[in-house]
């Protein structure tokens, strides 16, 4: 047992959960007979994918893709020794000459991408939301199996 | 990254997911989802993602669930599933 | 001026859209003239493109600038593949909007504006999945051009068409989301999005090509197209969606979006996999070809059973599916069936659109919504009759038109690859073709027996919300509609010269995965 | 058991297990040296190039922004372009509920509104509380080359703040604040100005937005600094399209197209 959890699950936890998500979703895409509980879980879905991106782009120990290019860290932690010359010449050394070390920072590129996969989510959800409530409108209820006994029943009057 | 904390949030999610999708009253249901998209903020930044962070507390856990609790005040609070 | 035309090519739909959200909101009748010049600026452009890439090759884009690495930026590329396919979407794209002029004004003018920037909006849309070169950016793009045809879908929607759109939206984002869960597992394997950069990857580690992970992430994008295509299986969402919609929406939808699949299909097979990759296995490429198969006989039947005149269609698009998706699938030595695929794509285009047109015009002069109503429709209006028989004789197959040399250079990939079962599909499909449209024929010509079919004529009637107009004699409908049949039968006498220009551009393609 | 279940559990059966297939083959989580950080062999690694060199290139510390506006800004117009077509989809949709004259149907359950006191309050609150929303979001979007955030997050919270007004007085007092007319002005100005940044750089004979070459027109010191000021720009414009369609969509949705009475 502790040897499955060191070797297969602990490596890809993240993946395992983002299956588990995304099936979560999938399902109550399929099965779910609310139009509301459809769209929730296709916004599950959508986020799964997205939990699977990002979890692409994390490093161990490393921090945000946002540099500290003054080195203003540096210089804090300079000043809390009382050297505070040294802080000021490693700041200055620092501006626009020093690149980072690419393992201390996550990857950036995963991040852009699903800052658009979670806008689209959202314009989808509206869009989504609107037609729910054009259906509503028409058919006074929001379960699917009531609508399409409407529709087969051959009651359509506009 | 801290792995105790990825899991705890991880399996949270997995929890938020399950019950905003059995919940029969719309409303709750809407709610948790906000919950849910809190979480799984929470979950960016502790990967590191902080900008993809502030956009899902902006949009999952707010926009979002505003316009899910619009429609279902707009249509119906009962569902049969 | 050359250089810019993959940007010319999205930029004015872009503009023409924002300039009529702008000005079309104080005067209705800007937004047609407005529509009409930024796409005919597409039109120029990509016939531009046509002239540039046979005279110097590809063109290649980097927006912003940022040409290397390979990959940090966002490629554009315009070859000898997808140049085709923009000068169709170009041409289809003014035809429509030039049939849509006195469509959408009538009964909601106030919707006017946004009818013609989604419209606008789902050409950049179009544009841009056509020239991209980045696996990521065509995403982006697919969800443009899925948005907007959520919005053209649901706009006009008559009672029923209302839960299509809604499982279209679902159906949609499922497609789009397995799409771009595939490019994640690229992503992961290579590091890289841009689709050039990741075949040269495969190419050098065969390792990674060779890992689980880069054949899920292949099935994975196959899936998602196949929903946006309405490949067999994963149909269900289109002949209601399509059928319930605004006949204008119909008409740019119905040519469009499954061909636009099928050729992303496409390129994603030759230029990020490669074909040797694709094809290594044949067992999976029977399997496709047997799907396919399924597809074509199904969709034709289902055809055979509707009495609506835009459902059958829909029905066919799916059976059309079918031969695009089977003949890329065939993997004969010569790729015949890649060309006939790629063919068909463009015939389909032209022969869809002429159907439609002629069915929306059809629909809005007379009220004909089932095939029924057409009786004695061919005298009132022999013109767009015309166009319509032009139409239907393509989709049968009859040899001026495009969609017999379509069926012959498929035909000749399915012999020589060997599967004869998808022969025979595609000779059963032409025939149930020929019934159905002979059946149309005999009823518009000669009438039906009073008896059969007028109970439902008046609940249909209201339920399509379209106006009876039979005074205006709709030229601008009528136009288009012959302009678009006199492509289906051009396309068929310049056959030889469209096939050359696709076979160059497949000799020039996989040359490189013959380095497999 | 109905049959869509059973269809459910089959799909998602199938689709799971081929996903976890894939997942054994993966890389494992946090390797900084897995393909999607650093290079594979014979390619240049995108990713490390973003970290190394693009404070070089552009001058802007968070590298998400840079990527975002920049190397990537292609996408992030068209990210611009869903919005507004989403926007673009409810107005057309919802238009046609229109009506609006059948009352409402009422649950059954508590009220939703719980008559004067708490309005008051809340009310205040709210009032209270908008001007500092909105000056917070105006930071987020000036501030998203330091910091997190950026045109869509800022763009997002000053639309919250006019749902805020919405929801705590009425829909018609912030629609006061920002008309129909209006909102729809600005997400189609938002959008003209991103554009325009590319199409201005085309006509200063480089690619569509390759912001370097707007230096002359800019006044900037070196071409990084070009793009930097660029990339505020169109972050603006993001931010202008982002609120005006963001409390667009919620507007429509909250009164079913009519843009009366709303919650």
């Amino acid at each position: 047992m502790a040897e499955f959890f060191e070797q297969t699950l602990q490596p890809h936890f993240n993946f395992w959960i983002y299956v588990i998500l995304m099936m979560i979703g999938l399902w109550a895409l399929i099965a779910k007979n609310n139009l509301i509980k459809k769209l929730i879980g296709m916004s599950i879905f959508q986020t799964a994918i997205i939990l699977f991106y990002v979890s692409l782009g994390v490093k161990e120990d490393a921090t945000i893709p946002i540099l500290d290019p003054y080195g203003q860290a540096e210089h804090a932690a300079a000043e809390a020794e009382g050297a505070e010359t040294e802080g000021e010449k490693k700041r200055d050394s620092y501006i626009g000459k020093k690149s980072p070390d690419p393992d201390t920072m996550a990857n950036p590129l995963p991040h852009v991408l699903m800052l658009t996969a979670i806008v689209v989510g959202v314009a989808t959800l509206g869009v989504a939301l609107s037609i729910a409530q054009m259906i509503f409108k028409e058919f006074g209820s929001l379960e699917e199996d009531e609508i399409l006994e409407i529709v087969k029943g051959g009651s359509v009057d506009d | 990254m801290i792995f105790a904390f990825d899991i705890i949030i991880l399996v949270f999610l997995v929890i938020a997911a399950i019950i905003s999708l059995s919940v029969k009253d719309l409303l709750s249901a809407s709610m948790i989802f906000g919950i849910y998209g809190f979480l799984i903020c929470l979950l960016w930044a502790e990967m590191g993602a902080v900008d993809v962070a502030f956009t899902e507390a902006a949009v999952g856990a707010g926009i979002s669930a505003v316009l899910m609790v619009a429609t279902v005040f707009n249509t119906k609070r009962k569902s049969s599933d | 001026m050359t250089d810019q035309i993959p940007a010319i090519l999205v930029l004015a739909p872009l503009f023409g859209a924002m300039i009529i959200g702008l000005a079309g909101q104080k005067d209705h009748r800007a937004c047609f003239p407005v529509a009409l010049v930024s796409l005919l600026v597409t039109l120029f452009a990509s016939i531009g493109a046509i002239f540039t890439v046979i005279e110097s090759g590809p063109i290649d884009y980097f927006m912003g600038g940022w040409e290397k690495p390979l990959g940090i930026g966002i490629h554009l590329r315009i070859d000898s593949l997808n140049v085709i396919l923009l000068v169709a979407i170009a041409i289809v794209a003014v035809l429509v909007a030039i049939f849509s002029i006195r469509r959408i004004g009538d009964k909601n003018a106030e919707k006017t504006p946004h009818f013609y920037s989604l419209y606008l909006l789902l050409c950049v849309g179009l544009f841009g999945i056509t020239i991209a070169g980045d696996a990521f950016n065509l995403f982006v793009l697919v969800e443009v051009s899925s948005l907007t045809s959520y919005g053209l879908i649901a706009m006009g929607s008559s009672r029923r068409g209302t839960l299509a759109a809604f499982n279209y939206v679902l159906m949609g984002t499922v497609g789009a989301s397995f799409y771009l869960l595939g490019v994640g597992y690229l992503y992961l394997m290579t590091g890289s999005l841009n689709m050039q950069e990741i075949h040269s990857i495969f190419v050098a580690n065969p390792d990674i090509a060779s890992s689980k992970a880069v054949a899920i992430s292949f099935i994975l994008i196959l899936i998602g197209i196949w929903i946006k295509m309405a490949f067999f299986p994963l149909y269900g969402w289109l002949p209601n969606a399509y059928s319930y919609c605004p006949s204008s929406s119909a008409c740019i939808l119905a040519p469009l979006m499954t061909k636009i699949s099928v050729y992303v299909m496409i390129r994603v097979m030759i230029s990020v996999f490669g074909l040797g990759w694709v094809f290594a296995s044949p067992g999976y490429s029977n399997l496709v070809v047997w799907l396919a198969v399924i597809a074509i006989l199904a969709g034709s039947m289902l055809a055979l059973a509707q009495r609506e005149i835009k459902k059958m269609l829909c029905y066919l698009i799916v059976a059309e599916v079918g031969y695009m998706v089977g003949g890329a699938w065939l993997a004969d030595e010569q790729l015949w069936g890649l060309t006939g695929s790629l063919y068909h794509i463009l015939a389909d285009a032209a022969m869809t659109l002429c159907l439609f047109l002629a069915a929306g015009i059809f629909a809005k002069r007379f009220n004909a919504i089932e095939i029924d109503d057409l009786e004695g429709l061919f005298k009132k209006a022999p013109w767009t009759a015309a166009g319509f028989v032009v139409g239907a004789l393509a989709m049968i197959g009859v040899p001026p038109t495009c969609g017999f040399f379509s069926k012959f250079y498929l035909i000749r990939g399915g012999i020589e690859a060997n599967h004869w079962e998808y022969v025979i599909a595609l000779l059963i499909s032409s025939l149930v073709n020929a019934v159905l449209f002979f059946r149309i024929f005999e009823i518009a010509f000669f009438g039906v027996k009073p008896s059969e079919g007028h109970g439902h004529h008046e609940e249909e009637e209201a339920e399509l919300k379209e106006e009876h107009h039979p005074e205006i004699p709709n030229w601008t409908g009528t136009s288009s509609l012959l302009v678009a049949s006199a492509f289906v039968i051009l396309l068929g006498i310049f056959n030889g010269k469209v096939v050359e220009l696709i076979r160059v551009a497949l000799e020039d393609l996989t040359v490189v995965a013959q380095r497999f | 058991m109905r049959l869509p279940n059973m269809f459910a559990i089959i799909a998602v059966v199938i689709t799971g297990g081929i996903l976890l297939y894939g997942v054994s083959d993966f890389p494992s989580f946090g390797d900084p040296k897995s393909p999607a950080n650093a290079a594979v062999p014979g390619s240049e690694s995108v990713s490390q190039y973003f970290i190394t060199k693009s404070y070089k290139d552009t001058k802007v510390p968070n590298l998400v922004t840079s990527v975002l506006a920049d190397y990537r800004g292609y996408d992030t117009m068209f990210e611009t372009v869903v919005i507004f077509a989403a926007g673009m989809a409810i107005f057309a949709i919802l238009g046609s509920v229109g009506g609006g004259s059948q009352p409402r149907v009422q649950e059954e359950g508590p009220s939703f509104v719980d008559g004067d006191h708490s309005r008051i309050i809340v009310g205040t609150t709210c009032r209270l509380l908008v001007p500092v929303i909105q000056v917070f979001a105006l930071y987020v979007i000036g501030h998203g080359h330091y910091s997190p955030g950026g045109g869509f997050q800022g763009g997002v919270i000053l639309a919250a703040s006019f749902i805020i007004i919405a929801l705590s007085s009425d829909l018609d007092a912030a629609l006061r604040r920002l008309s129909e007319v209006n909102y729809l002005r600005l997400a189609c100005v938002g959008i003209l100005i991103y554009a325009g940044f590319g199409v201005l750089c085309q006509v200063l004979e480089s690619n569509f937005l390759d912001y370097g070459v707007l230096q002359p027109i800019l006044l900037t010191d070196g071409p990084e600094m070009a793009r930097s000021h660029s990339m505020l720009g169109v972050e603006i414009g993001v931010a202008f399209t982002v609120t005006a369609i963001m409390f667009a969509i919620y507007a429509n949705l909250s009164s079913r197209g009519t843009l009366r009475d709303g919650l």
